[in-house]
């Protein structure tokens, strides 16, 4: 992808995210500190802020993968654990930089590269915080989100189509997650309160990829 | 919810905890100093020998974290935005800013931004040749059943890790000495709250939770996180019981047992409740026969303007004991 | 008014007072003891020789008025319901009990129910040899206009005038020297207040008077006496330069003088806002080249859960820095 | 009057005051602390037990003055002080104090006891509470009674119609303080908020003396 397509999808992402702000605080409130929404806000300002840096001339605009995106996620990445550092602020930064540097690697089709990406953030977002898959949170949504990039690699479609089923994927974690019982975060000190409404990360990360994927469709 | 107007004395919600904390360095600049943005250390750090304490968490539960930076107490404090965790490079800096070459511990409580911060601030600072350990305090006992004692969160009974632990380093021991009592601490140390009423978080502009007039929350976190039951709300007397059957049931403390107790006020509730509630706890303690030797009532952990309290026993031996009642100086607890 | 739901940790509401003192007693052993009901004196009074300091008022002001009996503080508290004077009774045995044959000093607000009951409590006790002089805090500008000084109530202040007086009185100074230093100290000590919300009286139930969101009143005192304005709620800094402008210009203090500051929160305003208030004020003090060189920020006179807070300032010459600065140790108040 | 007759009228005065509460409160809320009805609530608790206690057959119950009326004039004034110690508490517990030493004079008619006892509650308010004549406090209300029980003296009534005027003069000087200024007590504070309302302690007297004054008659 080029970084300005990166730039594009990032600021799209950001502009979903300030949109559903109020939604993540309420989500994040039935069983959390309900800050889901202003940290998510804070992480949407650095990415339309990043993104705008870009603009359509900046470093490395055409090509894909390599420095330019690197640099982006790697910028977008260090700026949100300065500036948003909560579980999930520091959570997302921790998956910018990692796939940062998954981004940079070689030999890749646009759909392998996004499946890097996503495979080396959640493996981040693992080693940071220790959740198990099925603790419901946000990395029952990368894991999702994963298998989804994987099958789409060896199908072999377009990287529109495959994020379109990324996003699909996360989506439905998301509606997984209600009836899970929370076993991470602060969501795990009060686990029934949490039933019947989707994990908070969980709706951060499918509104983001709802978002991306359908800036590529317009893109 | 419409924003309700905020009756607070502030200028620009964005530029509270930076004014804050700017007021703080001009009211206490012989205690205090900043090497880096939001990074405070004893005016004396680092000291050559010394164990360094490093604390951090988010902002509006003062006296919580930053009142606990001083002589016999914690030496540098990471301060985050309102209810949420500094950065690592916070605590990194304020790392470098305190190591006396004599290791570093890393006492604040359980909440997975904080862990993840710390934990990443260690890392980072993994290159220098101090070493680093790790004390969370985690005494809430309505934040998860025994069994998962690992996973609650820390309230104010922090007050106490840092006393005890503080006072350890003051004296010159060992990174291994000072984790052992804090160590010791942390075990015997168990808390509980209820809440009365929201806050209202200055960038929010609108209270944290709803709770109708004349009920309360039992077991609600510092920063609003909802309690195990919301019920009528009760007298002193009930509330003492509540509180110290489950704290009590938890350890458990035994008969015989000496304790020192926090009464905390969580911001509105004024100190002559917390006395008429210490009042009702110490009958119930004595009938478990459970003595109070060293009682601290007042505000220790606050959520901004909540109205409730929290009661911490900390179960005290010898060593403990003198620690508790070791000198110590910061704008904010002072023993002598 | 309906009686509105108080969210309050209590039993009783006629027992509060009481059951606040037992918590107190039962807490502080080794400070305070009671000789008499609803009278408290330090542990080791009466101290034979030293001047002593006997102080009283109504009940909802922590730490005022009890908080301040202690080593380098007062010897003595008579203590009165809610917002109301104790008896002369109580102030006659107050005296009693701490008279250590050096003089007395009864210092205390000058409320009009406190003045008779000190008055007619000296006049009980004058059957003694000792001799009583009387010093009122009257430090709230809102309250008289210049020239009426004298008519003038008492808010957070007199803890200034505590210290000094107390610290004087340990050191073992006449009672004519504690009287002249507590004077020097009361005439260049000035303070204004701001409530932003009511609080409620356990007995009443309902708030002692309406401020809608988003307002404020100005000079109101700490009993809910209304104020000099009220009016739109103000930002800190411009909060810091109404209370600033009023007190400068009353006494006046001038350019070069150098003065110990209180910012004191009546309750349910959080320390976070008091710093951020002390921060606007400490600029205003330097524009009008005031040093400030003590900082006293915290709740030192509240009024149950009232929110808001006001704003001390004595001037300073050498020996009030030095009292200011002495050890002291109260329950509430620690000085090394 | 028999200390019976003195025992009626203050437990009619404190039946008053008990109903009157909320409007002393209002009143002194106006410019003071709002604690007025509270204050003569307790007054009015100690008036109804002291005079309780004397019955119908208490010690003296029959003399005209003396020791019977003293007596109860006497406990009423230490309790109030005891346990009602506000301002107008204090007042109230010297005036009573003072009435009592006056009541036991000899050689008066009732109305001329009646006028000794306020003349000297009035010297012992003047002298505990320094305040002067005009800074609308209970002063000027017992001023007014004053002037009022020397006129009846003099014109010879008998002493129900003698309270029954001091009754109305007290009145009388609650709605004259509405206009006037404030110069003792919290209301000196903000004297222009006093404006237009009786002062509270002018009201609380007249409430008293109101309720006495009907007490004889019915007695
Ligand atoms: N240990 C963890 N590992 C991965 N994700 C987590 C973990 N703990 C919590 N989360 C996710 O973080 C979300 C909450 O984020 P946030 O509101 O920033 O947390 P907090 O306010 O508690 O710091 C949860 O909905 C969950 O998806
Ligand atoms: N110095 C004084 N002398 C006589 N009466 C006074 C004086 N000061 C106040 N009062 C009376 O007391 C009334 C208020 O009484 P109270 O509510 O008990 O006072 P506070 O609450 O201020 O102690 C006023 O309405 C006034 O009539
Ligand atoms: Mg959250
Ligand atoms: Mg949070
Ligand atoms: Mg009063
Ligand atoms: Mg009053």
């Amino acid at each position: 992808m080029a970084s300005s397509a990166l730039a594009r999808a990032l600021s799209a992402a950001a502009a979903a995210l300030l949109s559903k702000a109020d939604d993540l605080n309420r989500l994040d409130g039935y069983a959390g500190d309900g800050d889901l929404g202003i940290t998510m806000s804070e992480v949407a300002r650095v990415l339309e802020e990043e993104s705008a840096e870009v603009g359509t001339n900046g470093p490395g605009a055409g090509e894909a993968g390599g420095t330019g995106a690197a640099q982006l996620l790697s910028s977008c990445g260090s700026a949100i654990a300065r500036r948003a550092p909560s579980t999930m602020g520091t959570l997302t930064a921790t998956a910018f930089l990692r796939a940062a540097k998954a981004v940079a690697s070689e030999g890749a089709s646009e759909v392998g590269l996004a499946e890097r990406c996503f495979a080396a953030a959640m493996e981040g977002v693992q080693a940071r915080g220790k959740a198990s898959l099925g603790d419901r949170t946000v990395l029952d949504g990368l894991d999702a989100v994963c298998t989804s990039l994987r099958t789409s690699l060896g199908a072999g479609v377009v990287l529109s189509e495959a994020l379109r089923s990324a996003a699909r994927a996360s989506s439905l974690a998301a509606e997984a997650s209600k009836s899970m019982v929370p076993k991470a975060g602060r969501a795990s000190w009060v686990p029934e309160r949490a039933l019947g409404h989707p994990d908070a990360g969980c709706q951060a990360l499918a509104i983001a990829l709802g978002a991306v994927a359908e800036s590529l469709e317009e893109g | 919810m419409a924003a309700m107007p905020m009756q607070k004395i502030i200028n620009e919600p964005k530029a509270f905890v930076d004014e804050m904390l700017e007021g703080l360095l001009l009211a206490h600049p012989s205690h205090l100093r900043s090497p880096a943005p939001r990074v405070l250390v004893r005016a004396d750090a680092p000291r050559k020998g010394k164990v360094a304490i490093v604390t951090g968490g988010g902002s509006g539960h003062l006296p919580l974290f930053l009142g606990y930076v001083g002589h016999g107490l914690a030496d540098a404090v990471a301060v985050g935005d309102v209810f949420s965790s500094p950065s690592a490079q916070q605590i990194s800096e304020a790392t470098v800013a305190v190591d006396g070459g004599a290791g570093v511990l890393y006492l604040y409580g359980n909440y997975s931004g904080d862990v993840m911060n710390f934990d990443m601030a260690g890392e980072l600072y993994s290159s220098g040749e101090t070493a680093i350990l790790t004390m969370l305090a985690a005494d809430d006992v309505a934040s998860a059943p025994r069994g998962s004692e690992a996973r609650r969160r820390g309230i104010a009974g922090i007050a106490f890790l840092y006393k005890v632990a503080g006072a350890k380093a003051e004296e010159g021991a060992s990174l291994d000495e000072v984790v052992a009592v804090a160590q010791r601490a942390s075990d015997g140390l168990r808390s509980m709250g209820v809440a009365l009423s929201p806050c209202v978080l200055p960038a929010a502009g609108k209270a944290t939770f709803d709770l109708p007039a004349g009920q309360m929350e039992i077991g609600m976190g510092i920063h609003g996180e909802p309690g195990t039951r919301r019920g009528r709300l009760e007298s002193a007397s009930e509330i003492a019981s509540d509180l110290a059957r489950q704290v009590l049931a938890d350890l458990p403390y035994e008969a015989g047992d000496e304790v020192a107790v926090l009464v905390n006020g969580l911001g509105a509730t004024p100190r002559e409740e917390l006395y008429v509630l210490f009042r009702s706890l110490h009958s119930q303690l004595s009938s478990a026969k459970i003595e109070v030797r060293r009682a601290w009532v007042g505000e220790y952990a606050t959520s901004l303007e909540m109205a409730g309290a929290s009661v911490s026993l900390l179960r005290l031996d010898a060593e403990l004991l003198r620690l508790i009642d070791a000198p110590c100086e910061s704008p904010f607890l002072v023993r002598r």
